[in-house]
């Protein structure tokens, strides 16, 4: 089976090519270059499926590695530039191929008539190819520099319309709040690898790493401060609080760049690299509990700055944020397969989601919400796709983002049933956020499609370039979710997918929660909307000493539980279509408010309080707090940090350089100088008062000899 | 008393030349005075040769007064190597100033006569009479541009303070005579051993000897003649001074300390150390001001003295002091060599540049790179190697200094190391200064090209190429595993 | 006989010199300063040649004393010269007109 | 060529620009084309055989010294004349060679005023000499001279062909890295007499090592500290370097950058550590300690400049300071990383001063403000490049900047010379403040592009014909340009090579 596995370089190498390809000779093709970037992706595309197909089916298999040996690095220790291929990599492998193809065929029209058409495909596939790179990376400093330069890609993509002061600024500030995270990521790697220093030759190699972490061959400070330091990375690169600030500004790049990189893939690498050292995670629950916080923290907040946008890719972009909170507060609670299952389905709906956004907008010239409306008769198939994506995020039943985000839940819940607290936490705020979720999404549906056309631009549907993607990946929104449902099979389904040998059934966390000690498999058993290990087996197998196993296994129904979120999501979407179903409310829906009380007096008063107590607060107080929080104080704060960092600059230079150090050297010239002004003095020209110091020096002298002895 | 000719051939030759130079002077008339130089070149040659020969040789005369060895052979061979040179850059400047060329050269011959029994001279006596044959001639010379009021002034500068210290120095040998009743360097070393070493009378009287040496070498605080007489004193005889007299100044010194003084090493050699930081800097740090080229250039040899005067400071006393005191004279002996190729080529610089149009301050020297190469080029080499510059013989002789210290660590020597190098740093300022001018600023107009001459400039080439040769292989000269016979003796 | 006389005598010639090389502002009286300070060292040897070696045909000391009498008028003759050089340009003996260089 | 028999070869290789600037100085001033034609000539063979000697280079033996000559030289002081290559040379002696040729390459169209190519190149190519032989000086003495004959014609070159302050800037340099020689040269004498074998061999002297009380060789460290610090330069003495670089002509500024700092790195690597590894130990710490200062310091001065080339300068300062830290670890993959990062820096900061020049030469101001953005917009290849090089220099993976500064940090998390037990700690903080820097690095570096590069140009620029990269400016960068990227993606180029050299300098190190 490994034939084709062989090949995955390949995928890597061929965005690579295209991109040379592209900046050699585009500019002198018809196509500008595109056909070789589509060209590209496109065998990319197939060979992934291939090998996602393989890994699949005959999964769990186990991992291939291929590496050779790049360069020594001193003392025996080799940078090796390798390949892993399993489950894990074929998934990412799944998905940035998909997205960055799609992408690719959409912005051929999207970005027809942009003076740097071109440069605007190399660049893609240069970005794509460092995704894979990193995707693929079988040691963390190949991942580190895929890492890097993704980062790079983005810089120059967000930056694409530079003329703008305001992208530039987009542009330097995604560079350098990643930048920063990078610093933790780097010296986490470094620890890392000074943990396997004596251990092997290739400090660096994941599988080797992983392998010591669950062998107890690191010691406790390696893990804590190794991870806790890889994780800010994440927390910068995947947009968490309260580093996600970049994330909404990048969206001053072209709408396929949001699509591609700040909603599929390059977001998503804190999580992938999460989940390729879960292993290691997995060693210290500290970790874990950081990580599920932050993660539920960034979900909930970062869901609520989307109610107030009024531009569609902020909307998007914070939703974005929520969503990898789910992935991120997903690792934090043991649900390694669950984040990444939400992370797949999310790259396909997301990115869906921008891209009909992206037609929208090339519709109306505006990025505003408040200049669409009534759009659904001008542009049916993005209406209907951008509906689909629209479920799939807000998770109604039996879409992929159904599947997925209650697969995080149950996670929670699972942990929680071990007795950490971080689950419920995870469970309940997730439930919550699932709310809010659906609520923002209903509105801009609402204002986007329902009533009546607010353009100045007369819509029209976009080309079958933009509209194919869409199409295929509203199938792919759907269809991705049941890789992983109760109707899956025990093997092969997403979760065998992502299993490796040391991350099999039997693998357990090593740590306990409190409860777990008398907690019985039964209780421990999930009960979340779809619950994990509908069999007790894995749990059984698990150890009586209540061990979590890592792999949760097939989730089984809990109609209770699907009740309330029905409900919820019901509840949201209705009360959207109450504000917004009308297009634009024109006064201030608080105005709007006062008319709606009066009605709740005889009839809908239980509405009435739901709404005051609930809907006004949350959307207009809580929502609106945490926006001047991430506008003003964290914004703020980075601002001043940058500020602080210049007047630093300046007096440092001024001072410390111009006049302490310098000042030392020209204070010893002057000195000299002024010795030497004063010392010439003595040379006064008269050769009696020479006589005399002569006369004076030799009586000296003759004493000094004198006394000598 | 039975005498060796052989031994005293160079004196004698220079002898004859100076008469025979004096008796063509009256020969000749007119332009055809200045052919005495040449005449002068030629004898100073035959006393090279003479010397040469000498080489390798270990002879004594005039009792045990007068002795030749390697170590005399080697600073008579720098000092009439000096005198060529000085004669080559003279010649056209004597010539076209026309002052009294016989009695000039006269003069200059006898000096040099002194010079060469200063490092052979094994008696008070034979010192006093070598550095009076030194100095006496050399004021006249100071005075001789008879009209001009600085060359007077100096010339009386200079003197007096000669005779002043002279006498200080004749009354420090008296005492010395008196005290060990022999003026024989030797007996005087046998007769101070032992518990005389002790005598603070006899220690001070010691101190006064010294001085006359210091005045030579123009040590603080006997070096304020220096500055005034250079620079109103014609510039080859500033020349002579700087570099010649000098060198036979440092000569009798070395005579006198090492061997008759060498038992009280342990007083005079940490008090001639502090006398070496004190003319190196004073030097130094006055220099800094100055505008005048050859005032910049005296001051500049009165901190060079102060280096040289460094290994002075290391001597030490008893019989394990010998390597110590030998890698100290060796350091002496280059320095000295070095010192003399690369400054008279400074001088002869000045020369050229001053000789018509009487201009000596720095500024003047802007754009020289342009008015003539050749001179700039010099002029940069010899500054850069006074300064210690790579490729050029003064590093090594300050090498061979910092390697003198370093043959035995002590926290003197490292003091001494600490201000040599903090002074090679400051003498850089105005070195660099020099040079800048010399190529950075444009020459001021109407300034004609420079016509060294033949002579100067092949004096400069030849010191020039000296420098940097010296600069790559200083192994040429810096093998003298038999300079240092007069340690022995001690 | 006592050198103690003698050298007292010397010691205060010299001193005496000195002096006058020093503060006298005459150019010739600091060359017969001068003249003091070589005599007192002449009666030094002397003395002391006396005092080590009497009747000792081996005379060192007066040897050295010759030396520098004759010396010393070599120097004195040089020193009148330019003292009379000095006068003809400036017509002035007095050694602190002299300080035309400094610094 | 044999390896092992062709000395004459690296001697012919070092002496050659010397005789050719000796030709030159024959050369009549008139033939101003020839003479700039010439230079390129003698450095292109010079570089030619430089070629020929890496292409023959045993890399099977890299470890060991190659193409030797040891001939007696001063026999008075024990001094030989002994020259050889190994693994660590190589590399640096090839970057001197190249960085030479493209600068005489760049000379025949830009030489700024008052012109006189002879004596420009002739210091060039004495420049030359110089710096390549301190790479492959074997000798204390010989190093030493070759260490300081760079002095003499660099202080022309600032002094002569320098912006308005080049008189300061030039006599500054001048005195302050000979200010730290001198006290060098005092140490180099300590150890020999201290070793007291008649030996000035750096080999012979490291196998021997250590010799020497501590207290020894504390202070001979110092020294040689002194000496080199001051050359690289280590924070606090750099303040000669931003001074030297803003007046120095651009092939100034470039050799200044691309070879002359590194003779410092160089001489703490080659000199310093196997020689005195005690006192090395001792201050290791206080070396990681100004490393990673100088490289926040010299992040937050670059953000503080207004002038790109000094900008560039302090620049510098950082980047040696990722070199120092890599010394500091006193472990092989520290003093891999010091090496790669001297090159890497050699070639990207070379370049970005070439690219300074030409920017100098098309504004006539240097000054951020006035340029005022919208380069990419004038000339859209100069843009590119300027942006393709300042993100190489700020450490961007696949190109040279990043291993470096990676590998550096990566050799500090574990100390050699057990300085792991007792120090720990402290190279953690180390290594964090140096990540730090990194992200400060990227911050000045993305700000100018943005001030440069981006944007539209401002009015006074606007109808300004401002020429794209030219011909002959291809020429001179594209190897560098190509360099750049080449070491980004293999950086076997450099590591491989110095691989079994650098293992032999830890053993003398006894890491």
């Amino acid at each position: 089976m490994d034939a084709l596995l062989e090949y995955a370089w390949v995928v890597v190498a061929l965005p690579l090519l295209s991109a040379v390809l592209i900046t050699a000779v585009g500019k002198q093709l018809p196509g500008k270059g595109s056909e070789i970037g589509i060209a590209a992706l496109g065998i990319s595309w197939l060979l992934a499926i291939g090998i996602a197909w393989e890994t699949f089916v005959n999964s769990p298999i186990e991992p291939l590695e291929r590496a050779v040996d790049w360069s020594p690095l001193g003392g025996g220790f080799v940078f090796e530039l390798g390949i892993l291929v399993d489950g894990l990599t074929a998934v990412m492998l799944l998905l940035v191929t998909t997205v960055s193809f799609m992408v690719h065929i959409y912005s051929r029209e999207y970005m027809k008539g942009e003076p740097r058409y071109t440069y605007f495909f190399a660049m893609l596939g240069l970005f794509t190819f460092s995704m894979l790179l990193l995707v693929v990376a079988n040691n963390l400093l190949q991942a580190v520099i895929g890492w890097e330069l993704v980062g790079l890609c983005s810089y120059l993509l967000i930056g694409f319309y530079w003329e703008g002061k305001s992208n530039q600024d987009a542009a330097n500030k995604a560079f350098l709040t990643t930048k920063f995270g990078d610093v933790g990521l780097i010296v986490g790697v470094i620890v890392l690898s000074a943990g396997m220093f004596g251990l092997t030759d290739t400090p660096f190699n994941i599988i080797e790493i992983n392998e010591a972490a669950f062998a107890g061959q690191l010691s406790t400070t390696t893990i804590v401060l190794g991870m806790l330091l890889i994780f800010l990375g994440c927390i910068s690169k995947s947009g968490q609080m309260p580093l996600h600030v970049w994330l909404p500004d990048a969206m001053a790049g072209p709408t396929p760049v949001s699509a591609l990189i700040h909603a599929a893939t390059m977001v998503t690498a804190g999580i992938f690299l999460l989940a390729r050292l879960f292993p290691v995670v997995a060693q210290s629950q500290a970790v874990m509990a950081t990580i599920a916080i932050v993660g539920v923290i960034t979900l909930f907040f970062g869901g609520l700055l989307a109610l107030v946008q009024d531009d569609l890719k902020k909307i998007l972009a914070y939703s974005t944020i929520s969503q990898l909170g789910y992935m991120v507060a997903a690792i934090g609670v043991g649900g390694y397969a669950a984040s990444i299952f939400h992370l797949f389905t999310h790259g396909f709906f997301k990115a869906l989601l921008f891209l009909g956004a992206g037609s929208l907008i090339h519709a109306v010239h505006s990025n505003n919400i408040s200049d669409m409306g009534g759009m659904a008769r001008a542009m049916p198939h993005t209406f209907w796709t951008f509906i689909v994506g629209s479920l799939a995020l807000a998770g109604f039943p039996l879409t992929a983002g159904f599947f997925s985000k209650e697969e995080v839940l149950a996670a929670g819940d699972i942990w929680a049933g071990a007795g950490f607290f971080t689950g419920s936490l995870v469970f309940w705020v997730g439930l919550a956020a699932s709310f809010v979720t659906t609520f923002y999404m209903a509105r801009a549906v609402f204002l986007i499609f329902a009533g009546e056309s607010r353009s100045h631009h007369p819509p029209h549907e976009s080309g079958k370039l933009m509209v194919g993607p869409l199409m295929l990946l509203a199938v792919l929104s759907i269809a991705s979710g049941y890789l992983l449902t109760p109707m899956s099979p025990e093997a092969p389904n997403f979760e065998t997918w992502l299993a490796t040998p040391i991350l099999d059934e039997e693998a357990t966390f090593p740590f306990t929660g409190d409860g777990a000690t008398e907690a019985s498999p039964g209780t421990v058993t999930g009960d979340g909307v779809l619950a994990g290990a509908a069999s007790p087996a894995p749990l059984a197998a698990a150890g009586e000493d209540g061990a979590v196993s890592i792999l949760h296994g097939v989730p089984y129904w809990n109609l209770t539980k699907l009740a309330m979120v029905l409900v919820l999501f019901f509840s949201a979407l209705f009360l959207a279509w109450r504000f917004y179903g009308k297009g634009l409310p024109e006064r201030d829906p608080t105005l709007q408010m006062g008319g709606f009380s009066r009605a709740l007096v005889n009839k809908y008063g239980f509405d009435d309080a739901g709404y005051r107590y609930i809907v006004v607060p949350v959307r207009d107080k809580l929502s609106a707090a945490a926006t001047y929080s991430s506008n003003v104080l964290i914004d703020g704060v980075v601002a001043g940090v940058g500020r602080a960092t210049k007047h630093a600059a300046v007096a440092t230079y001024r001072v410390v350089d111009q006049q302490v150090i310098d000042g030392g050297i020209h204070g010893a010239a002057f000195s000299a100088a002024w010795w030497s002004e004063k010392l010439k003095r003595i040379q006064s020209g008269d050769v009696q008062k020479y006589a005399g110091v002569l006369v004076a020096g030799t009586i000296l002298l003759v004493l000094a000899f004198a006394a000598a002895r | 008393m039975q005498i060796d000719f052989i031994a005293i051939l160079p004196e004698i030759i220079l002898t004859v030349t100076a008469l025979l130079v004096l008796a063509a002077d009256l020969a000749l008339r007119g332009d055809a005075k200045q052919f005495v130089n040449p005449l002068a070149a030629l004898g100073t040659v035959g006393a090279i040769v003479a010397t040469v020969t000498l080489w390798g040789s270990e002879r004594v005369t005039f009792g045990t007064m007068y002795v030749v060895d390697d170590f005399a052979v080697l600073f008579k061979l720098l000092f009439l190597g000096t005198l060529l040179a000085i004669l080559g850059i003279s010649w056209r400047y004597v010539a076209e100033n026309r002052f009294f060329q016989g009695e000039y050269y006269f003069l200059l011959l006898t000096s040099f006569i002194g010079m060469l029994l200063m490092p052979s001279s094994r008696d008070l006596i034979m010192l006093f009479i070598a550095l009076e044959t030194v100095s006496v001639p050399a004021f006249v010379m100071v005075g001789m541009r008879k009209r001009d009021l600085y060359s007077s002034e100096s010339a009386l500068k200079f003197f007096l303070l000669g005779v002043l210290s002279a006498a200080l120095m004749l009354f420090g040998m008296s005492m010395v005579y008196g005290f060990t009743g022999t003026t024989d360097l030797v007996g005087i070393a046998a007769a101070i051993s032992g518990e005389t070493a002790s005598v603070p009378l006899l220690l001070g009287s010691v101190m006064l000897v010294l001085v006359g040496f210091g005045f030579k070498i123009s040590a603080v605080p006997f070096h304020f003649w220096a500055p005034d007489t250079y620079s109103g004193a014609p510039i080859p005889v500033a020349a002579m001074l700087a570099v010649a007299s000098k060198a036979a100044g440092f000569a009798g010194l070395a005579v006198v300390a090492f061997i008759a003084f060498e038992p009280v090493a342990d007083v005079w050699g940490p008090i001639l150390g502090v006398l070496a930081v004190l003319t190196m800097s004073v030097g130094n740090l006055i220099a800094l001001q100055q505008r005048d080229l050859i005032r910049l250039l005296a001051y500049s040899s009165v901190a060079q003295a102060g280096y040289i005067l460094i290994p002075f400071g290391l001597a030490r006393t008893g019989p394990e002091a010998a390597v110590v005191n030998a890698a100290a004279i060796e350091a002496v002996v280059f320095y000295l060599i070095a010192y003399a190729v690369m400054n008279v080529g400074a001088f002869g610089v000045a020369i050229a540049v001053e000789r018509r149009t009487g201009l000596r301050s720095i500024a003047d020297y802007a754009g020289l790179s342009a008015r003539s190469p050749l001179l700039a080029m010099g002029m940069t080499v010899f500054l850069l190697s006074l300064g210690g510059a790579p490729l050029t013989v003064g590093l090594w002789a300050k090498f061979a200094i910092i390697e003198a210290i370093a043959v035995d660590i002590t926290l003197f020597g490292i003091v001494l190391a600490a201000f040599l190098v903090v002074n090679s740093v400051i003498a850089f300022f105005y070195y660099l200064k020099v040079v800048r001018t010399v190529w950075m600023d444009e020459a001021p107009a109407g300034l004609p090209k420079l016509q060294p001459g033949f002579n100067l400039s092949a004096v400069v080439v030849v010191l020039m190429v000296g420098t940097l040769v010296l600069g790559v292989l200083p192994g040429l000269v810096t093998d003298f595993s038999s300079v240092i016979s007069i340690v022995a003796a001690g | 006989m006592s050198p103690i006389g003698p050298l007292v005598l010397a010691a205060f010639l010299f001193s005496a010199g000195v002096y006058g090389v020093i503060a006298r502002r005459n150019a010739v009286l600091v060359l017969i300063s001068v003249e003091l300070m070589l005599n007192a060292v002449n009666i030094n040897l002397v003395t002391f040649q006396n005092l080590l070696f009497p009747g000792d045909p081996a005379v060192t000391g007066q040897m050295f004393a010759l030396f520098i009498i004759g010396v010393a008028a070599a120097e004195v003759g040089v020193g009148l010269a330019i003292v009379f050089n000095m006068f003809r340009n400036r017509a002035s003996v007095d050694v602190d007109d002299a300080d035309l260089m400094r610094w | 060529m044999d390896p092992n028999t062709a000395g004459w070869a690296l001697v012919v290789a070092l002496f050659l620009p010397l005789v050719g600037a000796g030709a030159l100085t024959l050369m009549p001033s008139s033939m101003d084309r020839e003479i700039r034609r010439a230079g390129v000539a003698i450095t292109a063979v010079g570089f030619a055989l430089v070629v020929a000697i890496t292409a023959s280079f045993d890399y099977s033996r890299a470890g060991e010294l190659q193409f030797t000559t040891d001939v007696p030289w001063i026999t008075a002081i024990d001094a030989r004349f002994s020259l050889g290559m190994d693994g660590i040379s190589l590399p640096l002696f090839f970057l001197t060679s190249l960085l030479t040729l493209l600068c005489a390459i760049y000379t025949t169209k830009h030489l700024p005023s008052p012109g006189k190519p002879k004596a420009f190149l002739s210091l060039m190519l004495l420049l030359q000499t110089g710096m390549a032989g301190t790479f492959v000086a074997f000798d204390l003495i010989l190093f030493f001279i070759f260490f300081e004959l760079t002095l003499v014609p660099m202080f022309f070159m600032i002094g002569m062909w320098g912006g308005p302050r080049r008189d300061y800037a030039s006599v500054k340099f001048f005195l302050y890295t000979l200010f730290g020689s001198v006290f060098m040269l005092v140490a180099f004498l300590a150890i020999y007499f201290q070793a007291g074998a008649n030996t000035w061999s750096i080999m012979e002297l490291s196998t021997m090592a250590p010799f020497g009380s501590t207290t020894f060789q504390t202070w001979a460290f110092l020294g040689v500290f002194l000496g080199f610090a001051i050359k690289v330069p280590v924070w606090p003495f750099h303040t000669w370097l931003p001074d030297a670089h803003t007046e120095a002509p651009t092939v100034g500024s470039v050799l200044l950058a691309g070879v002359l700092l590194k003779m410092g790195t160089y001489g703490f690597i080659r000199i310093a550590l196997p020689i005195l590894p005690d006192g090395a130990a001792r201050f290791a710490p206080m070396i990681g300690v100004l490393a990673v200062i100088g490289i926040v310091y010299g992040a937050l001065c670059c953000l503080a400049q207004t002038d790109v080339k000094r900008l560039i300068a302090f620049s510098s300062v950082g980047h040696m300071g990722f070199v120092m830290l890599g010394i500091a670890a006193m472990n092989e993959a520290g003093i891999q990383a010091a090496l790669f990062g001297n090159i890497a820096h050699g070639i990207i900061t070379g370049m970005l001063f070439f690219l300074a020049g030409s920017m100098h030469e098309r504004y006539h101001t240097r000054e951020i403000a006035v340029i005022g953005g919208g380069m990419l917009k004038k000339m859209p290849v100069y843009g590119v490049l300027f942006t393709y090089v300042a993100i190489a220099s700020l450490g961007l993976p696949g190109l040279a900047g990043f291993w470096g500064e990676f590998a550096a940090m990566w050799a500090a998390i574990s100390p050699g010379l057990g300085l792991a037990d007792s120090y720990g700690g402290l190279y953690l903080g180390l290594v964090v403040f140096a990540a730090i820097g990194t992200v400060l690095t990227a911050g000045y570096f993305l700000w100018l592009i943005q001030r440069v590069n981006l944007g539209e140009p401002p009015e006074r620029w606007a109808d300004e014909p401002l020429a794209d990269v030219q011909a002959i400016e291809w020429v001179s960068w594209l190897p560098l340009l190509a360099l750049i990227l080449a070491l980004g993606i293999f950086p076997r180029l450099v590591f491989g090579v110095q691989d079994a050299a650098v293992t032999n300098l830890v053993g003398f190190l006894g890491g």
